[in-house]
């Protein structure tokens, strides 16, 4: 019996990584904007579809690795520049009805640029699976696991030890302020799309192997990934690390335990408790209303 | 106040003149099927103009109340035999009920928030009509019994446009009404600052719900009519896209224009047929255009039209 | 305020009269029209664009071959996706304002539903590419299709488990109406053939895993075989987290992964997974003496040769619906609508791809679950089971 | 002039604020603008900033006409503010908000080099790992001026240094600022404490309905009969 839990725990954790990657793009973009980028689980097939691509015209995989990653962030900052920032002081629907606009686009340009095919990147480190206590794990799982680890361990480096990472939680803060002394608040914005782009598209190539990917494959991601975000508390990426963990297992267990039918209810049912009873999210901070 | 009334009036005008002039300039059914189309958009987009242009509340999750009423039409009249009339009432109680009991929860939460919250709660709609394929044949969809007013059984698509102009025009008079209502400048001081309203001895909670549920309601009553109408009911209607569209279309329109939502729910029906020539880049050009027109026109067609207007007097 | 909504109204009006434009007008040496509208864009894309390409191909191809009863064929596409609200609007259009002659197509079955009602009351005959038996069965005297049904697949899927001793089964099966449907049938067949299903569970739309759902399946009680239905991404996946957890029993899929994606994308986890599928998929290895080789050898050659991509049974579908349709077409001498309907249930031994077709005024479908092969995933290619 | 304010005019909307304001402030002079609640002060201040736009008239710094300049290149140019309502990053500690006070400065030596500051205030000194927002009001306000002070400015504007604090805390704060004054700092001043203001300041400015009235010394200005009777309370 344990050996099964341990299982849907792998599963969920797996899973789990991968909306938390998701999630941290939402949070950073929405700490320094308060824009909910509706097209961040694009930069997710963006990665995974780009390496596919790149790799079967017979770049190396590490080559092709870097250049997707590299397109993900230079598509993340034009996304700020020419959709975001001509939207400056919009309302929230706006903001989000254009993050969508920018969502559908990309997806439909993947469709020209690459195809509407699923498509598989071979394991990065072979299909032999892990055996722990009776339960399975994969490598590829452990890539992931490993990748949301390290991107922790950066941004927990970059916020607390950077001084563009301060600057960009000076400005989450108080956005005035930050002008005050100094900070180029238009740069830190467009950073944020290139770091949740550089996120997204990291994540889209280590699960590549896992879920496979194709033009639509971040529709679904996407929307978990802002559960995660929203689940730990907009606007703090350790946050929405720990959210996306949460949303994970809580899918798996429920898959396992309860029914597999009402599975991806979850997510959005934990989203609601969360709003209902603790409204800025399990970690969140107090928000206050402006007037 | 007077002039308002004036314009309300010219406008109703317009909007009856224009309905009944247009089948003049249509062919062929499939123009009526467009016609059709817009109108029971425009009916939701009415509703929901209430909600986000007046009383300042994102919902991402109306397509859950639309694909309700629909279902509940269907289901009633297809499984119980129920007259459809009936069924469509019923439907319209049962998404009044639970909208009524997840307004109050839901509307505490303010931008970002209320959003995801909305959302969440047609997702769980969508998933629900997507898992019971016992009671609502599951993604595949039903197929939806004739609509049956006393007896007479409404067929062809002239008949439909005129049924649901006749819907879409007694929504917008509602509408209206309730915008020039108390009520409706109590909503108008909501979406300037919550805050001030909220002195001013508004209890804003209240009214929200209110509007919240009237809404709701609408979507359900189009849902229900669009059941009848197509004949085939899947839950791609409640789906998450679905209720964007409808987002879309009133903010596209012109938020707090009622004419705006009716003009957005047009623009946006007839959008599809028309980047469908464009076949691979038809995303790319949907996605486009909903970019543009929120950056360069924020506060929507009709008000930044007339914006214009205004400024260059001619 | 007034001004500025007639305005708007009167700006809206050259648009709506554009899209009448477009309307066809009668003449005498006009084409043949047949309409279709797939799922050529969108998670459905899979079904649709081979189908769209087997179209555009064939209809050329006849075309430069003088066409048929002297006409040309015109083929009228519109991209419905899977939506069944986009399919409902391009049929309409379809036929009342480009005025078809006959409708194939609809990729799947929540597409080809939808219409159906448009359709039975247009009086047009339509031919489906959609999967599920619903569509036929039961008949509605203008609606064919041409793709095996689920229900014929778990015919066979059953029929070689029993074959092989196998009866405790464990199904798995996705969100969408493919999968649900294969899934009730699967449950209904279970009693009628012998079989006990001990574990049913399901996973979401675009779920990247299922181990938890799988490990169910691997300690149901008794269990010796699973099968899978679905279809796309989703199949690979299922794949590879069975050989995650080192599962031993019998693994089946439904023809829903019979395509070259599903191995490829699979990364070798597909190895021994067996499925029902169309003769096509396996046409070099039938014996010369098989009827379906010359047309499924002749099919690939055709349509390889053309786009260089591998061929899907997918396109098959509509290559046979389309070739059904013209051959009642040319059998009927007209486009007489009530006739082609009738030529087209008098279809008899059609050779086409999905199989060999005879139709009758209570079968709309014409295969049997003889037009099915079994197939088992051996290095990384497709094996026909004998 | 270090400062020169040309005709000034801004708005918030379609709602006037500030329209002729003149004012100038020369390098080593503490300037202080009096006036009451609402009658524009600190709008004076965030257009000197840049974070909010002028709508007619110049500000130059320096001889260099920045009207139109982002709120963050006027930082570098030297001019550095402690807004009203001290507008801490309150979730970072307070050494994290000092060092956010230097990012302009790139040359390495001075990257965080706060001794400078905690000589000033002791007291942050011993709560530098502590959350800005767990101060008290007195402490706040020294994060607030240290914070600007890092950016090592040409131009120190303070934006109601006094507000919210009790008069022990108040005294305590003029004293700084004094201090500052006598170190060569030069200070633009808005208080609504016209009384502490203009015993400080070298000259002073009324502001009344959105424009500058009367100027003088501080002496000057705290002897005059308009100014007693409407600020001073005399």
């Amino acid at each position: 019996m344990s050996a099964q839990f341990l299982q849907f725990l792998f599963s969920g954790i797996t899973v789990g990584a991968i909306y938390a990657l998701v999630g941290v793009g939402f949070s950073v973009i929405y700490n320094s904007s308060n824009v909910i980028n509706f097209a961040q689980g694009e930069f997710v097939m963006i990665g995974g579809m780009a390496t596919v691509f790149l790799s079967a015209a017979g770049v190396p995989l590490p080559l092709a690795i870097i250049l997707a990653v590299l397109a993900a962030v230079i598509i993340g900052y034009l996304v700020e520049k020419l959709a975001i920032e001509p939207a400056k002081g919009s309302s929230v629907v706006n903001l989000i009805i254009i993050t969508i606009g920018v969502s559908i686009f990309l997806r439909g340009l993947a469709q020209v640029v690459f195809d509407r095919n699923f498509h598989s990147l071979k394991a990065f480190s072979g299909t032999e699976p892990i055996q722990i206590a009776g339960a399975s794990i994969t490598t590829q799982s452990l890539w992931v696991i490993g990748g949301l680890v390290i991107a922790t361990l950066v941004l927990g480096w970059f916020f607390n030890r950077t001084l563009t990472g301060k600057a960009m939680l000076a400005t989450s803060y108080n956005k005035d302020a930050a002008k005050l002394v100094g900070i180029n608040t238009g740069r830190i914005l467009q950073l944020s799309f290139m770091i949740a782009a550089f996120l997204g598209a990291v994540s889209g190539i280590l699960i590549a192997p896992i879920a496979l990917t194709y033009a639509n494959v971040g529709v679904m991601l996407g929307l978990k990934g802002f559960c995660a975000a929203m689940v730990g508390g907009l606007g703090n990426p350790m946050a929405a690390i720990a959210g996306g963990l949460l949303v994970g297992v809580a899918e798996a267990l429920t898959a396992g335990y309860l029914s597999s039918a009402y599975k991806d209810a979850v997510a959005f049912i934990i989203i609601l408790l969360v709003l209902f009873f603790m409204p800025s999210g399990l970690f969140g901070r107090k928000e206050v209303d402006k007037v | 106040m007077n002039n308002f009334l004036q314009a309300r009036r010219a406008g109703l005008l317009m909007l009856a003149l224009s309905m009944a002039v247009l089948p003049l300039l249509m062919v062929n059914s499939f123009h009526y099927d467009i016609a059709i189309m817009i109108g029971i958009n425009a009916i939701v987009c009415v509703g929901l103009n209430l909600l986000i242009g007046y009383a300042g509340q994102v919902s991402l999750g109306h397509a859950g109340f639309f694909a309700l009423g629909a279902y509940a039409s269907t289901i009633l009249t297809d499984s119980y035999g129920w007259p459809s009339i009936v069924a469509m009432l019923a439907g319209a109680l049962l998404v009044g009920v639970l909208s009524f009991i997840v307004a109050r929860p839901i509307l505490r939460l303010k931008g970002h928030y209320l959003a995801m919250g909305t959302l969440g709660m047609g997702i769980i709609i969508s998933i629900i009509l997507n898992q019971e394929v016992d009671l609502t044949g599951g993604p595949d969809g039903m197929p939806v019994p004739s609509f049956v007013i006393f007896g007479w059984e409404p067929y062809g698509n002239q008949v439909w446009y005129w049924i649901v102009a006749i819907a879409l025009f007694i929504s917008v008079v509602v509408a209206l009404n309730i915008v020039e209502s108390p009520i409706g400048r109590a909503l108008r001081s909501l979406h300037g600052s919550e805050l001030a309203a909220g002195t001013m001895g508004v209890d804003t909670l209240r009214f929200k719900v209110l509007i919240f549920v009237v809404s709701a309601v609408m979507a359900s009553l189009a849902g229900s009519l669009f059941a009848h109408y197509s004949g085939f009911l899947t839950p791609t209607e409640g789906d998450f896209f679905r209720s964007i569209e409808f987002v879309t279309m009133v903010v596209l329109g012109g938020m707090a224009s009622t004419f705006g939502a009716v003009i957005g729910a047009a623009i946006l029906t007839i959008l599809p047929q028309i980047l469908a020539a464009f076949h691979d880049y038809e995303m790319m050009m949907h996605g486009l255009v909903l970019m543009g027109i929120m950056i360069f026109m924020r506060k929507g067609l009709v008000p930044t039209i007339s914006g214009w207007l205004r400024r260059k007097p001619s | 305020m007034t001004t500025l909504f007639a305005k708007n109204i009167k700006r809206l009006i050259p648009v709506i009269a554009a899209l009448g434009m477009t309307a066809g007008v009668a003449g005498a040496a006009e084409p043949i029209k047949i309409g279709t509208f797939l799922a050529v864009t969108g998670p459905a894309s899979f079904l649709g664009d081979p189908e769209l390409k087997t179209l555009q191909l064939y209809v050329d191809k006849i075309n430069s071959d003088g066409g048929v009863l002297g006409r040309k064929l015109e083929l009228v596409h519109y991209d419905a996706q899977h939506k069944a609200k986009s399919a409902i609007t391009f049929v309409k259009r379809l036929i009342n304002q480009d005025k078809v002659d006959i409708i194939i197509g609809g990729s799947t079955t929540g597409t080809t539903m939808a219409v159906i009602k448009l359709v039975e009351r247009a009086e047009i005959p339509f031919i489906s590419f959609g999967g599920a038996g619903v569509i036929t069965d039961p008949l509605k005297k203008w609606v064919f299709k041409t793709p095996h049904t689920d229900k014929l697949a778990v015919q066979k899927i059953y029929s070689d488990m029993k074959k092989r001793g196998l009866t405790k089964v464990g199904v798995i099966s996705g969100a969408g109406g493919f999968d649900k449907s294969c899934r009730k049938n699967a449950q209904t067949l279970a009693g009628t053939m012998g079989m006990t299903i001990v574990a049913d569970e399901s996973y979401g739309k675009g779920d990247t895993d299922v181990t938890p759902q799988l490990t169910k399946i691997k300690n149901a009680k008794g269990i010796q075989a699973m099968l899978f239905c679905g279809f796309g991404a989703s199949s690979s996946i299922v794949a590879k987290n069975f050989k995650q957890l080192g599962m031993k029993i019998a693994h089946y899929h439904s023809h829903g992964s019979a395509s070259a994606k599903f191995i490829k994308g699979s990364d070798g986890a597909a190895e021994g997974v067996r499925l029902p599928a169309a003769a096509l998929l396996v046409a070099e290895q039938l014996d010369d003496s098989n009827p379906q080789k010359a047309a499924t050898m002749a099919y690939r050659k055709a349509y390889m040769a053309k786009y260089n991509e591998p061929i899907s049974t997918f396109g098959g579908h509509a290559y046979d619906g389309l070739m059904i349709a013209v051959n009642a077409i040319k059998r009927a001498g007209s486009t007489d609508k009530a006739k082609v309907r009738d030529e087209i249930e008098k279809t008899s031994n059609f050779i086409g791809v999905d199989g060999i077709f005879t139709m009758s005024a209570t079968d709309h479908l014409g295969l049997d679950e003889k037009s099915f092969v079994m197939v088992e995933v051996k290095n990384g290619t497709w094996k026909l089971l004998k | 002039m270090l400062l020169e304010i040309k005709s000034l005019s801004a708005s918030y909307g379609s709602i006037k604020a500030l329209f002729d304001v003149n004012i100038e402030v020369a390098e080593g002079e503490l300037v202080t603008l009096v006036g009451a609640n609402g009658a524009g002060k600190t709008t004076i201040m965030k257009v000197i900033s840049g974070i909010q736009r002028a709508s007619g008239g110049s500000v130059e710094f320096a001889g260099k006409n920045i009207t139109r300049l982002a709120a963050e290149k006027r930082v570098r140019l030297g001019i550095s503010q402690v807004p009203e309502g001290r507008q801490l990053f309150t979730p970072m500690s307070v050494h994290d908000n000092l060092c956010l006070g230097a990012f302009t400065r790139n040359d390495a030596n001075t990257k965080c080099d706060l001794d400078e500051i905690y000589e000033q205030f002791p007291i942050l000194f011993e709560r530098k790992d502590q959350p800005a927002g767990t101060l008290s009001g007195g402490e706040q306000q020294m994060v607030a001026i240290g914070r600007a002070l890092m950016a090592r400015p040409k131009l120190l504007l303070l934006d109601e240094p006094s507000m919210g604090l009790s008069p022990l805390l108040v005294d305590q704060t003029f004293a700084t600022i004094k201090k500052l004054a006598k170190q060569g700092t030069t200070i633009f001043l808005v208080e609504q404490n016209a009384y502490m203001a203009l015993s400080i300041a070298d000259r002073g400015y009324v502001l009344e309905g959105g424009h500058t009235t009367i100027s003088g010394t501080g002496d000057e200005l705290m002897s005059d009969e308009r100014v007693k009777n409407a600020y001073l309370g005399v």
